[in-house]
């Protein structure tokens, strides 16, 4: 067979290989990171609120009203994604 | 007398007579857009390249990509403009130079939700057997005479994913870009008749009546994940960890598409770029692809013998995809106690989430209880990160 | 003392003696920003302009596009942004390519509706008529000194649509860009005065109460229209192959207008890409196309005779539109029996969809029940494929 | 009359001609259009249904039930562009 | 046997143990995600430049970004995407021509409202002492052997303003962008902990305690603005007005601001410009401002001593900026009857809006009626006009 | 001392020269504009109807109905930035 021939063959092995060896490693250490997070970080510790110099944002407690007040009147099957203060 | 000279020099006539087969490109154009509009396969996609069609060949509109040679790839974008026109300017900035693709990746990765992936995360090795078609048909079409670079490109078809299929054409085929575009979305777009067909031929009944939440209930071994929250900020950095240390050419696409959906998982304090990411660019990228795609489209790129095979090739990469990852199914319930549905294998190729649906009706069809959308899930995502990977393989190898 | 010396070189009040016309330049620019925010003319365009004349005249401020050179046009982006900031690179790339006014008019597609055209498409071809103000003005512009590419440039002003003044205007005579988008855009706001004053000076109370309801019940033959929705997504495309065949030079924005409007009327399917093309799309491109327009107004280019004759030649080329429009309607009424109100000829130069509101007002002034908008934006709309097609023959002959 | 002026007069001729042939020809063609149309695919067979490989859209009869809601609420005054689906 | 040498030459692990540090680089991206994620610190900024550091160092992907040098200044873009990637594509084409920055102030100052401002004029005053730390740490910087240009850029960290310190750095030190950006954001986060901080070192309670409101009383002056509509449209173009003349090299970034504002301060006839401004453009220019200054940041270029003196010198801008505010004040109630808080001189700095709610925390502290938000907000706003004007000077002299 | 620690020194004094320069001038100008306005211009002339020729605008009085409607409904926490006439 020619030159590019075993370079396919090559590549079939290389690349197979690779996308077996990098899924496996997703599902390994994947399992690992749940272990890890279930036994460290139980609860959620990330701050929902923005601390962020965001220059006219909304107070987030007068957001979460107003996106659950979207969530009852839809039924869950909107969600609001952004909202503008009015002057 | 003059007048009607110089009318008829300013119209397509003549050149309509001089190359008959762009009449056969403006059908073609017609046939995408009536595939996107009337039977409303991957319209997002196919509306914009379809249109692109008809624009690079409405003759002297100086819509169609001229093929790259050693001087466009020296010109300034200035120049490219002036001598070849706007269609010309956006896909020598936006798709020659690759830049498209993986921005389309962060917009896909915003609109990605990990979390069946997580919640069944033995099953995402399923995306890695269906890569299969990618590689074997790299083999045949060297068979056939394309060259190692032209038949990587053809192969990557079988990735059903257009950015990764785009990509990986722009980085080593570009004059092959029309006409694997056009295949890789297409057959995604087919992929409800396609699943079925390989479903059938390879699989008995028996099988595709294995009821994944009675094994589960049978077999329980799964971790509940306590905190979804962290994990899905978490899960991602780490598969980006994992493809950045072993297959670096894939990070442009991988990583945007972590990025993504690394935006989309922090939350509110993240949600403008959230919102960018999924609309705003998304969308935009989106219509330039498209057109650009389309463009390249022109009679003389397009109607020649590479053209068949490349359509002929795509189809086999998809039936190999979705045939290997059934094989590895079937392996597996060889080994373990626990069985798997077969159609759990078939979504390992990707084209998310119609390749999901698909299955579940499938498996719907054999048993009415047997709900497997949400494991089809798994190996479905995974096969996108599949797919990237050997992207990246091939153009670590061949660029 | 030193300190002083440094002080003042840094200002730029040295500057500011050395050319007092500058001075002149900034009120000009007030005086736009004026017209769009207080008088309401145009804000869109107006404001942006305004403010890049302002922003270009900030001497010192490297805010002014230089007049292109061939060493310009060989640059890269990177040396034009280094040698000469960033309006110039706003400029160069986006303006001077000619990319911003076909994406301009893929917007202006996503938020046009043919339905009115369509549904009294005879009316539409008073649409024809009322380009005559664009070579009528070419033919005086030569007379009086203009180059034939400056002379179509200044004509095309009477197309009243300024992505087409722009693109045309670009490809012939980009020195003119500045006077010719203002015209333009400065007379399409006042379509209001405009139109009722060759209105008074052409036409008969008796012919204004033309009313076109009534005619439509005394000679019924429009046909109905069955399937809307069909109709809506095959027009364009069959306006599109004809623009193609025979002017293929205005299909870069007769196209994107096509494309624009195809994906709107395709529905929920692409309406992903309608809201882009119609939104973030077409506003970004308004504020840059606004900003780097009024950029190109620094005093040395604005300053001269040839900007006053633009802005009265640009008034004549409009009201010779409106006068063609209206004389085609005359002509018609002499040999139909079934006559048209003159005002349906006068919307004809497009300025959509001013042109058509202030018809009717003026037809309700003369008959309070003859509403006749409908009927209007047939001819209206028509306008805009008009000066297109026009802009495609000025560019195809003269570039 | 010098060069330029005879020019601008083909142009004037060329320009005109096109512009009514092309006007004439979207109104004559577009007739035509509408009457084979009107036989040949009188009602809508478009389907509205996207089949498109979207992730994560939102189901299209839901989306028909939302956009009439809002419909009914503002009278047919504003129109749902976007909706996003909430977790 | 060869299968796996080429499988190892693929991955990273060969570069990996050539250059270790990147395993620290990764480390520190890995951290500013932490910043940005967990701890709620600019989350819009350090994530995308925390990712980016990420990219940059994912060896092989070609997504770090390349010192600049005479032959990629000369590249066309499609030279540079052949050559080194997507990552550098974005930097040169978007960061290196000063685009991004410019492009970002106009999204906040569609958000910026100067009302608060307006009504406290005469307090804006106070937003020129707190530049002191520029000019002070830009001295020092030069004392320990930083060359001017650089010097400049790392004294412009004290101007608490992102696309500030970014647009200077660009112009006169490219190669410390990374550091520069990071510092600036990362102390523009931290100003929570640094104002206070500096507070206590500088004032006594009693001054803590003055009440703005009831000095208002004691003292009444302010003139009621009895058209706020016309005040906010044309106090904009006022100061646009004075910067322009004396210090033109602030143009770029104020009068992009100022455009702005003036977009959104028009209302419904521009709110198509504004929504543009503030939403799609600012989001998107944030997006890949973030990624490409964060893929500046290879090992290379970023550990070395001066990183460190960065890190250093940044945090003496801010606390000297701050100090410089609150002198000022000091100052000025020594000689005026009517007091004034030297908070507000505090928050003269900007880092719009945090340093005003800090400011307004503590002094609730101290007086639990003494809400001085609204004046702040003040000398908050100004501060960003006063370091935009500060870094005019700079770029004026140095580059 | 050095070259560059006398350049530092005068852009110390030139740098804060200007901004305090600049910002008095604001506050100087920015008074006066203040008493201008008040004199000359007391009420709001800008027309808040948009003439352009935006093609398929809504009208502006349906616009104001619909923006105070969601005003009052949502109590100002929210605007309306677009709307899009429904066919
Ligand atoms: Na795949
Ligand atoms: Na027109
Ligand atoms: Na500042």
């Amino acid at each position: 067979m020619n030159e590019g021939f075993s370079t396919a063959l090559m590549l079939l092995a290389v690349g197979m290989i690779t996308v077996f060896t990098i899924l496996a490693l997703i599902v390994i250490v994947g399992n690992i990171l749940i272990s890890l997070v279930n036994k460290f970080i139980p609860e959620t510790k990330i701050r929902a609120v923005v601390k962020a110099a965001t220059l006219g944002a909304i107070d987030p407690r007068k957001m979460a009203a107003i996106v659950s007040a979207v969530d009852i009147v839809t039924e869950g099957k909107a969600k609001v994604t952004s909202i503008t203060k009015a002057e | 007398m003059e007048i009607l000279r110089n009318l008829f020099e300013m119209t397509a006539f003549g050149s309509l007579f001089q190359s008959p087969e762009t009449v056969l490109m403006l059908l073609i154009g017609g046939f995408l857009l009536y595939l996107g509009i009337v039977k409303g396969y991957e319209p997002l996609l196919l509306v914009p390249i379809g249109f692109g069609v008809i624009l690079a060949n409405s003759l002297g509109g100086e819509m169609g990509v001229v093929p790259e040679n050693d001087e466009i790839m020296h010109m300034s974008l200035l120049e490219i403009a002036k001598n070849h026109g706007i269609m010309n300017l956006l896909y020598y900035s936006l798709i020659k130079t690759g830049l498209l693709p993986p921005i389309i990746f962060m917009g896909v990765g915003a609109l990605t939700d990990f979390g069946p992936m997580l919640r069944n995360l033995k099953l995402a090795f399923f995306g890695a057997a269906a890569q299969i078609g990618i590689f074997s048909v790299l083999l045949g079409a060297i068979a056939v005479g394309f060259t190692l670079k032209e038949a990587a490109s053809l192969g990557i078809i079988g990735g059903a994913d257009g950015p990764t299929a785009i990509y990986t054409t722009i980085k080593l085929a570009p004059h092959l870009l029309g006409p694997i575009a056009i295949a890789a979305y297409s057959y995604m777009a087919l992929v409800p008749v396609i699943i079925p067909f390989v479903v059938r031929l390879t699989t008995s009944k028996k099988e595709l009546k294995i009821n994944m939440k009675e094994q589960d209930k049978l077999y329980p071994s799964k971790k509940p994940i306590k905190n979804m929250k962290v994990m899905k900020i978490l899960f991602p950095l780490m598969m980006g960890g994992i493809v950045a240390v072993l297959v670096p050419s894939a990070v442009p696409l991988v990583g945007m598409l972590l990025f993504g959906n690394l935006v989309k998982e922090i939350g509110s304090s993240t949600e403008r770029l959230h919102k960018a990411a999924s609309g705003g660019i998304l969308n935009t990228a989106t219509i330039f692809l498209g057109l650009t795609v389309g463009g390249t489209m022109t009679a003389s790129a397009f109607l020649n013998t590479q053209t068949i095979m490349i359509i002929v090739g795509g189809f086999i990469a998809f039936c190999f995809s979705v045939a290997g990852g059934i094989y590895a199914v079937k392996v597996h319930n060889i080994f373990a106690k626990k069985k798997i549905n077969p159609l759990i294998g078939a979504t390992g190729l990707s084209a998310v989430p119609m390749a999901s649906r698909v299955a579940n009706e499938v498996a719907l069809k054999h048993d009415p209880s047997n709900h497997l959308l949400q494991y089809a899930m798994a190996s479905n995502i995974s096969g996108v990160i599949g797919s990237a990977v050997a992207a990246g393989v091939l153009i670590s190898f061949l660029s």
